[in-house]
């Protein structure tokens, strides 16, 4: 492994409103090192999207970041001016948007959009551009490239607008990619293209990528570590294997039993009651706490610790603190446990 | 009595945005959905899928071919002119994008009851509340939303008062356009089982359309695949998973693994 | 001045320039359009008016007058030029005449010539005007400008190019028409009388009247007529020069006798001439530059100061209507045989002076329960209103604005003013040259009108023209006319210290 | 920490699942003295019988051109009306007909904005045409054939003439954000429920067009307050015994050289008062159709 | 493609020609049908001494006495040969009138109207990129005050201070005297007329550019663009600029008659002679010829800007044609 790329170290961002502040990330810290996939799984709206947008700084004006910093390659990201910050982005940082259709600028061409990504940070001409512009759609694999440049965004389906994104994203070579879920509108065989797009660059320029993403299976895919995100925290983090093979917090749990492949075809799915609580007002202790079948009751009372599993395996439980009783974790994921065989730290 | 509720019979649409460009959404696509069924359709982006729900609520006009409900063509233009009102009802659609399908303007509660609005303009108000908050319960949300307005709510909530709507005519067929496309797995699973528990109980007819193959091989009796506009395969579930026929559902079924957990790195 | 205009000019000497802001002109020509400063300065007629509104000779050096025919034999100037450089001759004369005279022309003045039976020319410097019946005002009437035959024979007068670029014989002649902005005017070299001192005069069109204090304060006007409001300003400083002008023009209620209010009511007029407290309405609207007005005569010599003033008095008023019949109804209005005194005092718009007036005078009469309204129209339909405040005046022979205005079906009798007397006497004093019978018979009308009033007579308004300091000649005892029209009589004598 | 909190309670009552409802709008910089302000004047205009201590139109010519003194508070015009009476009095009017113009045209341009919006293409291109023409045809000689065709004047008349010659440039304005707003589908799913055009005029459309109309709205209400005094200027407005700001400000013009500082600035700072005042609260309720924020 | 855009072109230019003709015909019906007696703008108050028989005689010369159709038709055939007919109040052919005042609407007109939409455009652009801010706060507040000081008020104040006191610049006119040419001095008597005319329309235009920007960068390619290293203010130029100019030009399209015809005001404070006063008079006397060539000219001008609009709009924005098609939902 090269070094650490991204350290992010327990930022917090809140949005002013005018309900009052939401505090839609609350303290998250992890590293990434070049060449890495973090996978960031978790409810919608548990401020994944918040947390990319921070690492980038491009917050709208109602967020900021009120505690925390986020180096890159040694820098203070929160520290640069705004100009410092636009030579980092799209050259070293580049972002994929939930939704691509609207981050594209309805009245310029494809072709225009990308040229101009790429001519900002290259002093290049024209022609060079394009030709550059026509290598990268053909990277992401949209056919007859050449013609696809003087179209306009409109004139593309959901996932072409998905894979334009990545192109932009892709066009000066950054050394981290944000993808925030890029494959949500994109059938499986495209989906899987794209994934092995992200990989094959990886492979090729060391770039780290953070994943967003609801599909654990595509996480399971891409990336070598996955972080569980839950309201503005991370509850667990730790390699595929461990998150998969051997989850400790009940949220991970609870996703896990959700997925449809655990349960019979035609009956009711199991899924986690309630809603994740309100921002606005965060709850004391354990924010799953409510919606926690193995609640203790402390969670209500106290915020856990990240508890150490392993080396590289933490989760905010108290179910991992030692005066904790003994839980069985869902018969699905003990079967899985089981069939993985994987050994309990 | 007769068990085919819908009938497309070599649908066609095409789009002509400009006169040199010919786009066939929908090449020649035919297929039935019968009464109490969840049918799947599923294959590429632009493939035609939403093209094809959005001919049968009449949001387009076919190129060629025909819609036949409940035996009446309704891709003819008299024809759908009579009966539009009843078409409507029967009829119901959740849009890709549940957010933008609910005026943020209005609260859940008028957004629920807009439908019960249009047709049934003499309902008293409170009987209408009652619905609504009848129906915001079987679609799973708490009363409490009532007064509040959609961007207070999350993807799989909006996706749930958008099948609250739906339901409020007591519709024969539902269209649900990717309604799990963006949720996460737990709001997905509250969305599955909430139509899956229609299906069951209200013995409800259903055209589901979704990318995600272990969310349809779950809940669908048959399912559809479709690439290029047209409809390359279609089968009972199990068939298809089992044994698919056509290389663009292989292609698919081996693409990506159904369950993360049985895809060790 | 020596302002913008003469500065920027490439003569080695600065010409003497006035800028005087005028009202906006459509067409030039005497003959059919009677308001028009610029037309003294462009033209001249056969006789011409003295410091004193006297009768002088202007192109005719000389005149006799038949009294067995009524024949007028004039001698004409020799070796007077046209602008163009042709010579005048009586041919001139007669085809000015004749067109004023043609009803097809419509001209605004053609009353005045009714009594011209023919026009002689025996001579190019001979004219013989032949009248029907004695007409001293005549005279008087010759002194409108004569019009260049060469250049209009035949043509149609209303509408031909002339009228933007006139020719005629006074002092100063049209150089160059720059439409709406402004019409210079340069010296004519040639003037009968000698050449004028002032080299050139502009006419800046500069209609509003605001705006025209305004220039003038910034000096991009040196003489313009402003109202008494503005005028206060100019008191101040010792740059400028303000003339506060008698005029012969009143303004007053025109009542109209098509109007069955008043056709069928004739005691109304002199009721409600004494509801009207006319000394405040001057000092209020006019800033006291004006005067008490009772008679169309006031400001000439044949005056009848000793006729009913209506002074202000509103009990007599009431008991006038008493009187009349009228009888206050449950809201204080005057009512008759179930007719309200109720009518409406018109305006003409762009006026603000005659609007304030009105709205005084609708207020002093509802006063004494009259039901009055003011209103301001674009165009006047003088057929139909109730009454309007209408502005004469007769500066210079008595006959002017008299015979024409209440003559019974006479040019300018807008309100169908109709008294046997009157017509009577107006017609004898015209016909007469003898000063002491036309002293007599215009008093008698005066006093005639005055029991009749065909008017509310209010006030004569004094024309203030404000000049730069530098500017000498004016005269200022001088009574000017309409609207104050008549102070360059004697433009040729102007001159820039 | 004591050994008890590790033990296991199960989840919580549901309604504690939920998110803290009714949060509540911060109410912030509420436009407050514009608020009072307008009120003021508004009530000041509607009552004006009881606030005047003068006959608005009687002209004390003994006491014309008077300074603000006890007696006439805000002083008298060169006609000796007391100003202040005329303020409110010619408030009434002018508000009336700020107001009622103001709804005139924006009912004509809602209506025929959203109409040309949602009809099809060769509808739409000729209504737009013919707004266009109208727009290019003056609007004088509109109000002109207008009011020969209503007759006298009065506030209302003169409102209708205002409103009448004053929708076109909002019709135009309405039918653009219809474009736009028809094409979300929440439209679409309101016809797809077989909702009617008024249907989803009234629920969808307009709710929507609020905040762009408030601008135009507000403008308009101080352009119809102008143009009735271009109107009354001209002599084809109110008759002159009507008192109104238009027909005061036209006072105003004339006061100017003569120094009558009371005259020319007390009704112009009232109407531009009671414009700013009316400008404020409509951003004020611009904003609180809140509008995502910027990314900027 | 090319047979498309040449249809495109067509079917505009047919518009434009169906659109002055109803134009013409609503126009000279209003102007026949509103109450007053055109022969009073050509006699003067002299009409009234006129008898009936006079009056017809006058009406025959004037043409005017003809049925309405007749008329019409005869004014059609006779400007279709470039002969607009006389103007009743000033007794020469209208074309040669308006010949002696365009140019000083058009400078005055024309220049207000670049300028105006030019600088509302930079306002808008700066509030937008200081949003919220005080700066932003004090431009919007000043915006509304002056948006709501009747022009006339202006002008006057303007004309106090400059011309009269401090005697910079000449308080009316078009040019100085004689000197139609020369372009200092047009310039120096534009300047006040000018300003009044920027001054009481920017900040209504002003506020629509910044509202239009607001709303534009709060839409989705905002971030994006900012993803690609752009800075704000590339942002707003390249981007949010684009995007709004379809609205912001029609607009302008429509603005036409408002900020070139609506001089009259301005013309009549500052003595400039313009098409505004005469649009004004003619309408209010009954001059129809005169009126109806104004109207035309000023339908010709709004028809083609809104044309000129609809083919910036369309190449901008390629999604407003697509839309049509895609939105007619078909019932
Ligand atoms: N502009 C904003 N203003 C106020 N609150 C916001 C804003 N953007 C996000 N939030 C809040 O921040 C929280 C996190 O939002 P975020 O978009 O990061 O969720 P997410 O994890 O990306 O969800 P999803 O999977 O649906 O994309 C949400 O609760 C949301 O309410
Ligand atoms: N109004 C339209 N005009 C032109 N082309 C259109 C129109 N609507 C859809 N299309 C085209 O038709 C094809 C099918 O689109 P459709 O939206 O039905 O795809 P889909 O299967 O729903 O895709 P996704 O899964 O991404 O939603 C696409 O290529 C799209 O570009
Ligand atoms: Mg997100
Ligand atoms: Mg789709
Ligand atoms: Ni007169």
């Amino acid at each position: 492994m090269l070094g650490t790329l991204l350290k992010v170290n327990d930022v917090h961002i809140d949005f002013n409103t005018d309900y009052g502040v939401i505090q839609a990330v609350r303290g998250v810290s992890f590293e990434l090192n070049a060449g890495e996939t973090l996978a960031i799984v978790g409810e919608s709206g548990c401020g994944k999207s918040v947390l990319c947008k921070s690492i980038a700084r491009i917050l709208p004006h109602s967020g900021l970041i009120r505690e925390g910093n986020v180096y890159f390659n040694g820098i203070d990201l929160t520290l640069l001016s705004p100009k410092e910050m636009n030579r980092i982005r799209g050259k070293e940082i580049a972002m994929v948007f939930q939704d691509a259709f609207s981050a594209l600028d309805p009245t310029c061409t494809i072709g225009s959009q990308i040229i101009e990504a790429i001519r900002i940070h290259e002093k290049i001409s024209r022609n060079e551009a394009k030709r550059r512009a026509i290598q990268l759609l053909g990277q992401v694999e949209i056919d007859s490239p050449q013609q696809r440049l003087t179209q306009y965004p409109h004139q593309f389906s959901g996932g072409m607008c998905q894979r334009v994104v990545l192109a932009i994203a892709l066009a000066c070579g950054p050394k981290l990619l944000i993808a925030d879920e890029p494959t949500t509108a994109l059938d499986g065989t495209i989906q899987a293209q794209i994934l092995k797009l992200i990989k094959n660059l990886q492979k090729t320029t060391k770039a780290a990528t953070l994943f967003i993403t609801h599909d654990l299976s595509v996480a399971a895919q891409i990336a070598q570590r996955i972080a569980v995100m839950y309201a503005g925290k991370i509850v667990e983090i730790g390699t595929t294997q461990e998150i998969f093979g051997n989850p400790r917090h009940p949220y991970t749990w609870a996703l896990m039993s959700s997925l449809p492949a655990n349960s019979p075809n035609k009956q009711p799915l199991r899924s986690i009651p309630g809603l994740p609580p309100n921002l606005l007002h965060p709850p004391c202790g354990d924010a799953f706490a409510a919606r926690n079948a193995y609640a203790l009751a402390i969670d209500y009372k106290q915020e856990p610790p990240l508890f150490q599993v392993s080396n590289t395996h933490f989760a905010a439980t108290w179910l991992l603190d030692p005066r904790a009783p003994e839980i069985t974790p869902p018969i699905s994921i003990g079967q899985n446990n089981n069939r993985r065989g994987e050994p309990n730290e | 009595m007769n068990d085919t509720l819908l009938e497309i019979r070599h649908l066609k649409q095409y789009f002509t945005p400009n006169p040199n460009i010919v786009i066939k959404a929908v090449d020649d696509v035919s297929f039935t959905v019968k009464r109490g069924e969840i049918l799947g359709l599923v294959g590429e982006s632009g493939s035609g899928k939403s093209t094809i729900s959005k001919c049968i609520m009449g949001i387009h006009r076919p190129t060629g071919g025909e819609i036949v409900f409940q035996s009446h063509t309704i891709s003819k233009r008299g024809v759908y002119r009579k009966i539009r009102a009843s078409v409507c009802r029967s009829i119901q659609m959740i849009f890709q994008d549940a957010f933008a399908s609910m005026n943020p303007r209005m609260t859940i509660g008028e957004i629920v009851a807009e439908p019960l609005r249009i047709y049934y303009p003499q309902m008293p108000s409170n009987e209408r509340k009652q619905r609504v908050h009848h129906l915001l319960k079987t679609a799973g949300m708490d009363s409490t939303c009532y007064d509040r307005y959609p961007h207070e709510f999350s993807g799989g909530q909006h996706q749930r008062i958008c099948i609250a709507r739906a339901l409020a005519l007591k519709p024969q067929l539902l269209i649900a356009d990717e309604p799990v496309a963006s949720l996460d797995v737990s709001m997905q699973a509250q969305i599955i089982n909430l139509l899956l528990q229609l299906q069951r109980e209200q013995g409800l007819t259903c055209l589901f359309i979704a990318h995600d193959l272990s969310v349809v091989r779950h809940i669908c009796d048959r399912i559809g695949v479709m690439k290029d506009g047209k409809l390359v395969e279609i089968a009972q579930t199990e068939k298809l998973f089992t044994n698919p026929q056509h290389p663009y559902t292989k292609a698919l079924l081996s693409a990506v693994p159904l369950s993360p957990l049985n895809n060790p790195e | 001045g020596q302002k913008p205009a003469s500065s920027t000019t490439s003569d080695a000497t600065p010409k003497t320039t006035l800028v005087y802001g005028s009202n906006d002109y459509s067409s030039i020509n005497p003959a059919l359009y009677e308001h028009g400063e610029i037309n003294s300065l462009i033209f001249s007629g056969l006789t011409a008016r003295d410091k004193d509104n006297k009768i002088t000779a202007g192109l005719a050096e000389s005149w006799e007058y038949d009294k067995d025919t009524f024949v007028y034999t004039f001698h004409l100037r020799k070796g007077v030029l046209w602008h163009d450089g042709k010579p005048f001759t009586s041919k001139d004369v007669k085809f000015t005449l004749g067109a004023i005279m043609n009803p097809d022309n419509a001209s605004e003045i053609a009353s005045n010539y009714e009594d011209i039976t023919a026009i002689e020319t025996p001579d190019e410097n001979i004219v013989k005007i032949n009248l029907k019946a004695p007409n001293v005002a005549m005279l008087d009437y010759l002194t409108i400008g004569i019009l260049p035959a060469h250049l209009l024979d035949g043509k149609d007068l209303a509408s031909d190019s002339f009228n933007q670029s006139p020719v005629g014989t006074g002092p100063y002649k049209l150089t160059e028409w720059d439409f709406g902005q402004s019409i210079i005017l340069e010296k004519n070299t040639n003037y009968y009388l000698g050449e004028p001192k002032i080299e050139r005069i502009i006419f800046k069109i500069v209609p509003d009247t605001k705006a025209r204090a305004l220039q003038l304060k910034s000096g991009e006007l040196d003489m313009a007529q402003i109202t008494p409001q503005d005028a206060e300003e100019f008191k101040k400083g010792d740059h400028y020069q303000v003339y506060n002008m008698n005029t012969s023009d009143y303004r007053g209620i025109l009542y109209n006798f098509n109007n069955p209010l008043f056709r069928d009511h004739r005691e109304l007029p002199a009721a409600l001439s004494y509801a009207i407290d006319r000394q405040p309405i001057i000092d209020s609207v006019l800033l006291g530059k004006g005067k008490v007005a009772y008679s169309p005569l006031q400001m000439s010599e044949y005056n009848n100061p000793d006729i009913e003033k209506y002074d202000y008095n509103p009990e007599k008023a009431k008991s006038l209507l008493q009187a009349g019949g009228w009888k206050q109804g449950a809201d204080g209005i005057y009512e008759k045989d179930g007719t309200r005194l109720a009518f409406t005092i018109n305006c003409s718009e762009g006026d603000q002076v005659r609007v304030d007036m009105a709205n005084i005078c609708a207020q002093q009469l509802r006063e004494i329960g009259a039901d009055v309204k003011v209103a301001v129209n674009a165009q006047t339909d003088w057929e139909n209103q109730d009454s309007y405040l209408i502005g004469w005046g007769s500066p210079f022979d008595p006959d002017d604005h008299t015979y024409k205005v209440f003559g019974t079906n006479k040019g300018s009798n807008f309100s169908a003013y109709s008294n046997a007397k009157v017509d009577e006497l107006l017609k004898k004093a015209r016909e007469t040259d003898i000063t002491a019978d036309r002293l007599k018979y215009y008093r008698d009308f005066q006093t005639e009108l005055a029991k009749d009033p065909a008017y509310t007579f209010i006030a004569y308004v004094d024309a203030i023209y404000v000049t730069d300091k530098n500017i000498s000649g004016i005269t200022e005892s001088t009574v000017l006319g309409h609207h104050g029209v008549g102070i360059f009589w004697n433009v040729a004598d102007w001159a820039i210290a | 920490m004591s050994n008890d909190d590790f033990n296991l309670v199960s989840a919580e009552l549901p309604q504690k699942l939920l998110p803290v409802a009714g949060c509540k709008k911060r109410k912030k910089n509420k436009p407050i003295i514009s608020m009072v302000l307008l009120a003021a004047i508004l009530l000041g205009c509607l009552f004006a019988e009881v606030v005047m201590n003068h006959s608005p139109t009687y002209m004390n010519l003994a006491d014309a051109g008077t300074p603000p003194c006890a007696k006439f508070w805000f002083g008298t015009d060169a006609m000796g009306r007391d100003i202040f009476s005329m303020l409110w009095y010619g408030g009434r009017i002018s508000l009336f007909i700020g107001l009622a113009a103001t709804a005139i045209s924006l009912f004509i341009a809602v209506l025929y904005g959203s109409v040309s919006g949602f009809a099809c293409e060769a509808v739409d291109d000729a209504m737009m045409r013919i707004t266009e023409i109208l727009i290019s045809i003056p609007s004088i000689l509109i109000i002109i054939l207008i009011q020969a065709a209503i007759g006298q004047n009065n506030p209302l008349s003169v409102a209708l003439v205002i409103g009448l010659t004053g929708w076109m440039n909002i019709a135009k304005m309405v039918r653009g954000e219809v474009l736009q707003i028809r094409s979300n589908s929440y439209i679409i799913a309101s016809k797809c429920m077989n909702g009617s055009f008024w249907h989803i005029l009234r629920n969808h459309i307009l709710p929507n067009l609020i905040s762009p109309l408030l601008f135009m709205a507000v403008t308009s209400v101080g352009s119809a307050i102008a143009a009735e005094s271009t109107l009354s200027f001209l002599g084809i407005g109110l008759p002159l015994e009507v008192v109104s700001w238009g027909s005061m400000l036209s006072l105003a013009d004339r006061a100017l050289l003569s120094g009558d500082w009371w005259v020319i600035l007390i009704p112009g700072l009232f109407l531009v008062v009671t414009l700013v005042c009316i400008t404020d609260i409509g951003n004020y309720l611009r904003k609180e159709n809140n509008r995502g924020c910027s990314y900027l | 493609m090319h047979s498309n855009t040449l249809c495109y072109f067509f079917k505009k230019a047919a518009q434009l020609i169906v659109s002055l003709f109803a134009l013409s015909l609503i126009v000279f019906c209003i102007s026949r049908c509103a109450p007053g007696d055109p022969l009073k703008s050509y006699y003067g108050e002299s009409v009234e001494r006129m008898s009936t028989v006079q009056k017809n005689a006058a009406m025959e010369k004037l043409g005017l006495n003809k049925p309405l159709s007749t008329q019409y038709i005869l004014w059609l055939k006779s400007s279709f040969r470039g002969n607009f007919g006389i103007s009743l109040k000033y007794k020469q052919s209208v074309t040669r009138v308006i010949a002696g005042v365009y140019q000083n609407t058009l400078l005055l007109g024309g220049l207000s109207y670049v300028l105006t939409f030019t600088l509302s455009l930079l306002l808008g652009i700066f509030c937008c990129l200081h949003e919220d801010t005080l700066i932003d706060r004090f431009i919007c507040k000043t915006g509304t005050i002056t948006n709501s000081i009747p022009s006339f008020w202006i002008s006057l104040v303007l004309l106090l201070v400059f011309s009269v006191q401090l005697g910079l610049l000449p308080s009316g006119g078009a040019y100085a005297i004689g000197e139609a040419n020369n372009l200092i001095s047009r310039i120096k008597h534009l300047i006040l007329p000018l300003t009044v005319m920027i001054l009481s329309h920017l900040w209504y235009y002003g506020y629509l550019a910044r509202n239009l920007l607001l709303e534009e960068i709060r839409k989705g390619y905002v971030p994006l663009c900012k993803m690609k290293g752009l800075s704000r203010n590339q942002i707003v130029w390249r981007h949010c600029l684009r995007n709004m100019l379809p609205s912001y030009i029609s607009i302008m399209a429509i603005s036409i008659p408002h900020i070139v015809g609506g001089t009259y005001v301005v013309e009549k404070v500052f003595s400039y002679p313009g098409l505004g006063t005469l649009c004004f008079e003619s309408a209010k006397y009954h001059d129809y010829n005169m009126l109806m060539l104004l109207c035309l000219i000023t339908g010709t001008l709004v028809i083609i800007g809104n044309i000129l609009a609809q083919i910036i709009n369309d190449s901008i924005n390629p999604r407003m044609k697509h839309d049509r098609g895609y939105l007619n939902v078909e019932r």
